[in-house]
């Protein structure tokens, strides 16, 4: 049963410019890797033998002012372990290659980070818009400086 | 307290009216008829009334809550309140509706259901007419409702409608079959058509059919609650499925029809079983017309205990299980009571 | 539009004529009263109050209220929850879609005005009123079924009160 | 074949059919009719339906409504045979287990060849 | 479609089971393409109960949301509640009394078995029969009163605070809980004589609408409907988050995966909470039910990902703090997400009647698919 340490070893040591250790408080295992080898880091941490994580949890967008941060919590059912994964990807325009041929959960996780942050996912199959009305047309609502026709923000009570 | 005295003073009124008018003396004959049809026509909406307020409560007792209590004492007007408020009701025609085969299908669903009250025994003598065919002409009159169902369905051009009426019209013509069947074998034991035939052929308690033909009046029963799409038979209008089924884009007093056709048929189907199977109006003490009245009761309430306790099948599951089971099962109980009633 | 609506003023000038109109009057008021279906279509949390309203312990059907899924035989509707602009077009479709005597109950804060949702929600209409006409409004979030009925009882109340006169137009212009 | 006991069901069907009518005309007087072109739109779950209803719908209830008309013919041919049974001898009763045979290995051999199958 | 009746003389066609649909359990929109009765394509449309909650926690303060995640999810509003809070007490660590977090584990036990009792209800009310549906019901209502009792609410309670619970549990509280648990048991006992060995119920259930193992995991189900497919995997044991340790409570789970072994498995799961309940009644400590917390409440910069065993799978609330008074990001994630996105992958073949039984056992409702 891997651990904290010995995942985060086993995958720098895989890929050692790519991906490194991350401190979160509070403690977690966590890992950043750039936007391009998220692929790669995907298809070993589901092939590998004492890793197997195939079970995505989520994947949340930050919008951090300067970019957009993009997260990814995997964990396996046999291990009991999970990991999270952070990568970066520029605010406007940005693009990241879809993992949604190797875990089909991530189909409608990335349609919603797609539709809400305007991050490009490159070869997902249906990028279409879903949670937002047909008629939508005042661009991606999760960023934090996006304002809308009425939508009104909440006085603050001082 | 026989209805008979009371019909032959009837008649001689007519009879002395028709001659004081002047007029031929058939024309009494034909009034009679008439009276007797609109008679039959007020007692069927009446018992309709009362039937619709008598599910809602049963349900809610079934299901631990009161049913209807605010429309007079214990909800007796709300079927009343129910039919009054449908007559306010907007009739919506969408367009692209087929609009004549739309009007026609309520029409001919009512009629079809109704008609088959002429032969309906309601006790010693009340009944509007003899037919030596009588048990035939009900089933063939029956089958027009598969036809109004399909008007329904196909008429209002939604793809629900469509497959609702597609759907009762399988299942009520698959379950044609067994019912005619189950009723052979009680023609064998009368060697008549005629209803009042049947009736008076069981007179005590042990002479009924249902204990000489009990896998006959099981089938019956199946099939009839299957031919009304009812209880776990219910897919024509399956509310989960099919939100409303055939009768989706009806309202006001057209949907009011067919939910009156629909309450119709129960009774219809009920009181069919009472007469073959149950001994009609034969009963001890009681008046004849009180007999019926009870024993019919007793049957809807046993087709009403099973909606509200059973699932809905699936479709093909309700087609096999009536050529697979029903079918073959009608068969033996022919040949059984071909052997045993040689006479 | 029926003749009926005509009937008060022909029957002015004949002699106990408005006896006759004002107690057919009641009995029509009264009948549709007594018997609102309400259709089915909840769409947040006060569906399930709505649903509990509906259950042994409070039950609609003690009022003659019969759940009916589709608008075509339903004349009562309860907006029962959050409406986003996504789905404002498809409620104002289902209620035109209801056959004429219709009334709307808006069930619940989001359906009054926004609720929670009014500030900061980029996908909330702020009020179900905006888009179709509303009889009853409900505050609460959820209301409890006891409001519900109350809720009830007033369009009963309401309904009871119209005149045949203005069936003519459409009562809320 | 005394034709005059079948006037009441020709009076039965009339009188239905004019009851409805009755019942629909008076309620024409009393309903309002406010048509708009929204209300008249088919009603698809508060959408805008896709395509016509008008279809060619699955042939499967067709096989149905065929098998029907086979086994319904052969009950109309054991009617007058179940009404004059008991005055019949006993080779009436063998006439009929041929008669039902036959039908009975058409029904087994639909069954097998998965006519009955809902598929 | 056997040889009998080739295909190409029946037209598909497209139907809309829509927003308004006795079976979508809220406003979910399932576009079908059928022929004739089978299903040939299931495409879902959500998104008609997007209300931005994501959005608007990014502007209140960590009290203030808590309210709004009662309306995330709102049949079990009090596990909504608890994941948002032990994210932040992850995130700001802050220690919980002992009394606070048994009156945790009762409230969310209690919560589970309610939002089981709607399944079960709704469950055989899409299968068409109505009558347990209201049995279901007069037994939640009893919950709800307890909920009523300590929270003042039926549906959101907005009783589980970031440090402890909001009141301490009234005096006729404990009683109440006790008869409720005593009595259950042979309430469910009634619900199984109705479904479990009905016929009908069996016919329209067995080996219907299977999800095998690995359609489960890619698709990252979680809750019951992973269980069913034989995987073994309760966050409660696995990912052990409160108290729950100290309870001896088994797992149980299906073997096929078909609509039937999720039922199972959701009945199973209300015998085993009640038991939690039972244990949790009598271990329950004295001393106070919130530790003191600062007025202004702020966590230190970091992000936490929590995730607890809902009724509906694995519910987890990803918070990401800046050391203000508010919440820089909320992420939501519910169970019922994932289990809407599997059903193009398990509709094509079927026919309507099952597809309205598979979409009710995977006891889908909206505002997690949508928030």
């Amino acid at each position: 049963m891997a651990d904290h340490d010995s995942i985060l070893k086993l995958l720098t040591e895989r890929f050692p410019g790519k991906v490194s250790a991350l401190e979160l408080t509070p403690a977690q295992t966590a890992v950043s890797v750039e936007a391009a080898s998220i692929v790669e880091l995907f298809t070993f941490l589901v092939e590998s033998a004492d890793l197997k994580m195939n079970y995505l949890s989520t994947i949340t967008g930050i919008d951090r002012t300067d970019h957009i941060e993009i997260v990814y919590f995997v964990s396996s059912l046999e291990h009991k372990h999970m990991l999270t994964i952070k990568t970066k990807v520029d605010r406007i325009g940005g693009k990241i290659e879809s993992i949604q041929h190797i875990i089909p959960a991530a189909n409608w996780f990335e349609r919603e980070v797609w539709e809400l942050y305007g991050v490009d996912f490159v070869n997902h199959p249906d990028l279409r818009r879903f949670l937002l009305p047909d008629d939508w047309d005042q661009g991606n609502p999760m960023l934090r400086d996006w304002d809308g026709r009425d939508f009104i923000r909440m006085p603050e009570v001082q | 307290m026989e209805l008979t005295p009371l019909f032959q003073w009837i008649d001689t009124q007519l009879i002395s009216l028709v001659e004081w008018l002047g007029l031929p003396i058939w024309f009494a004959e034909l009034l009679e008829m008439v009276l007797a049809a609109v008679a039959v026509l007020l007692m069927a909406f009446l018992i309709v009334l009362f039937l619709v307020w008598w599910e809602r409560k049963l349900s809610g007792h079934f299901q631990q809550r009161l049913g209807p209590m605010r429309t007079g004492w214990h909800g007796w007007l709300q079927t009343i309140a129910d039919g009054l408020k449908l007559f306010q009701k907007e009739d919506i025609i969408p367009t692209n509706v087929d609009r004549k085969v739309f009007f026609w299908a309520p029409v001919v669903c009512f009629a079809s259901s109704y008609a088959a009250f002429a032969v309906i025994p309601w006790g010693e003598g009340v009944i509007p007419t003899d037919l030596n065919i009588g048990i035939l002409y009900i089933l063939s009159i029956t089958t027009f409702v598969v036809i109004s169902l399909l008007m329904a369905g196909w008429s209002s051009n939604n793809k629900y409608a469509l497959l609702g009426g597609m759907r009762s019209a399988a299942q009520i013509v698959s379950y044609e079959v067994p019912l005619t069947l189950s009723v052979l074998g009680v023609i064998m034991m009368t060697q008549s058509l005629s209803m009042v035939a049947i009736v008076e052929a069981q007179e005590s308690v042990f002479s009924w059919f249902i204990w000489r033909q009990p896998l006959g009046f099981a089938i019956y029963l199946v099939a009839a609650v299957a031919e009304t799409n009812r209880a776990p038979f219910d897919i024509p209008e399956a509310e989960q499925e099919l939100v409303a089924g055939f009768n989706i884009e009806y309202s006001g007093m057209k949907f009011a029809m067919f939910f009156l056709a629909e309450f119709l048929n129960l009774f219809l189907v009920s009181a069919i079983a009472t007469t073959l199977f149950l001994g009609g109006w034969q009963g001890p003490f009681l008046p004849s017309w009180l007999w019926f009245i009870l024993k019919t009761t007793f049957v809807i309430f046993v087709i009403i205990w099973f909606k509200w306790t059973y699932p809905r099948l699936r479709v093909d599951q309700l087609m096999e299980f009536c050529w697979k089971v029903l079918l073959p099962l009608a068969f033996l109980n022919l040949i059984i009571s071909g052997f045993l009633f040689r006479g | 539009m029926g003749i009926i609506s005509k009937l008060p003023v022909y029957m002015e000038n004949v002699p106990g004529g408005t006896i006759v109109t004002t107690s057919l009057e009641k009995v029509l008021n009264e009948s549709r009263a007594s018997s609102l279906w309400y259709l089915l279509f909840g769409t947040a949390c006060c569906a399930i109050e709505m649903m509990c309203a509906g259950a042994s312990r409070y039950d609609f059907d003690r009022f003659g209220m019969f759940f009916r899924a589709s608008p075509r035989q339903a004349d009562l509707m309860f907006v029962a929850g959050t409406i986003s602009h996504k789905m404002a077009p498809r409620v104002k479709l289902l209620y035109e879609q209801m056959a004429e005597p219709r009334y709307v109950i808006a069930m619940g804060g989001c359906a009054c005005s926004g609720g929670p949702f009014y500030y900061d929600s980029y996908a909330v209409l702020k009020g179900v009123d905006k888009i179709i006409p509303v009889d009853v409004f409900l505050p609460g979030c959820p209301p409890r079924p006891e409001s519900l009925m109350e809720a009830c009882i007033k369009v009963q109340q309401k309904v009871k009160k119209e005149k045949l006169q203005d069936w003519s137009s459409d009562r809320r212009g | 074949m005394n034709l005059d006991s079948f006037a009441p069901v020709g009076i039965f069907l009339t009188l239905g059919i004019v009851f409805v009518l009755v019942t629909l005309a008076i309620a024409k007087l009393i309903r309002p009719h406010r048509p708009s072109d929204a209300k008249l739109a088919s009603y698809e779950c508060g959408e805008q339906p896709i395509g016509t209803a008008w279809i060619q719908y699955n042939p499967r209830f067709y096989i149905f409504a065929l098998l029907f008309v086979i086994f319904d013919v052969e009950v109309i041919f054991l009617f007058p045979w179940a009404v004059a049974y008991q005055s019949l001898g006993f080779f009436a009763l063998i006439e009929m287990l041929i008669f039902i045979g036959i039908l009975v290995i058409g029904l087994a051999w639909a069954w097998k060849k998965g006519v009955l199958k809902w598929a | 479609m056997n040889e009998a009746t080739p295909s190409q003389y029946s037209e598909e066609f497209e139907v809309n089971m829509g927003p308004q649909h006795p079976s979508t359990h809220g406003v979910l929109r399932l576009m079908l393409r059928m022929n004739g009765e089978n299903i040939v394509r299931a495409t879902p449309y959500i998104g008609y109960l997007h209300r931005a909650i994501e959005k608007i926690c990014e502007n209140r303060t960590y009290a203030q949301c808590i309210p709004l995640l009662d309306r995330f999810e709102y049949v079990t509003s009090m596990a909504s509640e608890e994941v948002f809070v032990l994210a932040t007490e992850r995130l700001a660590a802050v220690e919980v009394p002992e009394r606070a977090e048994y009156l945790r584990v009762i409230m969310l036990e209690f919560n589970r078995i309610a939002s089981h009792l709607i399944f079960l209800g709704t469950f055989s009310l899409d299968l068409g029969a109505i009558t347990p549906f209201l049995y279901c019901l007069r037994e939640r209502e009893q919950i709800m009163d307890l909920f009523e009792m300590t929270s003042g609410q039926r549906l959101t309670y907005n009783y589980i605070r970031v440090g402890g619970v909001a009141y301490d549990i009234p005096e006729d509280f404990l009683p109440l809980a006790r008869k409720f648990v005593d009595t259950f048991q042979h309430r469910i006992d009634d619900y199984e004589a109705i479904l479990t060995q009905n016929p009908i119920f069996l016919a329209r259930t067995k080996n219907v609408g299977i999800i095998s193992k690995d359609i489960a995991v890619n698709y990252a189900a979680s809750g019951p409907v992973l269980r069913a497919s034989g995987v073994k995997w309760d966050l409660r044991r696995d990912d052990p988050y409160s108290i729950y340790d100290r309870f001896k409570f088994d797992i149980p789970t299906g073997t096929v995966g078909d609509t039937w072994d999720r039922y199972m498995v959701r009945v199973q799961e209300m015998r085993q909470s009640n038991e939690i309940v039972r244990q949790a009644l009598d271990q329950l400590p004295q001393g106070d039910y919130k530790t003191k917390m600062k007025a202004v409440f702020k966590p230190p910069v970091g992000e936490c990902y929590a995730r607890i065993e809902n009724a509906r799978g694995e519910m987890g609330c990803h918070i990401i703090s800046d050391g203000s008074t508010k919440p820089y990001r909320v992420k939501l994630r519910g169970g019922s997400f994932c289990h809407t996105q599997l059903i193009p992958a398990i509709a094509p073949g079927m026919m309507i009647a099952d597809l309205v039984a598979t979409f009710a056992s995977l006891d889908v409702i909206l505002p997690e698919v949508d928030r």
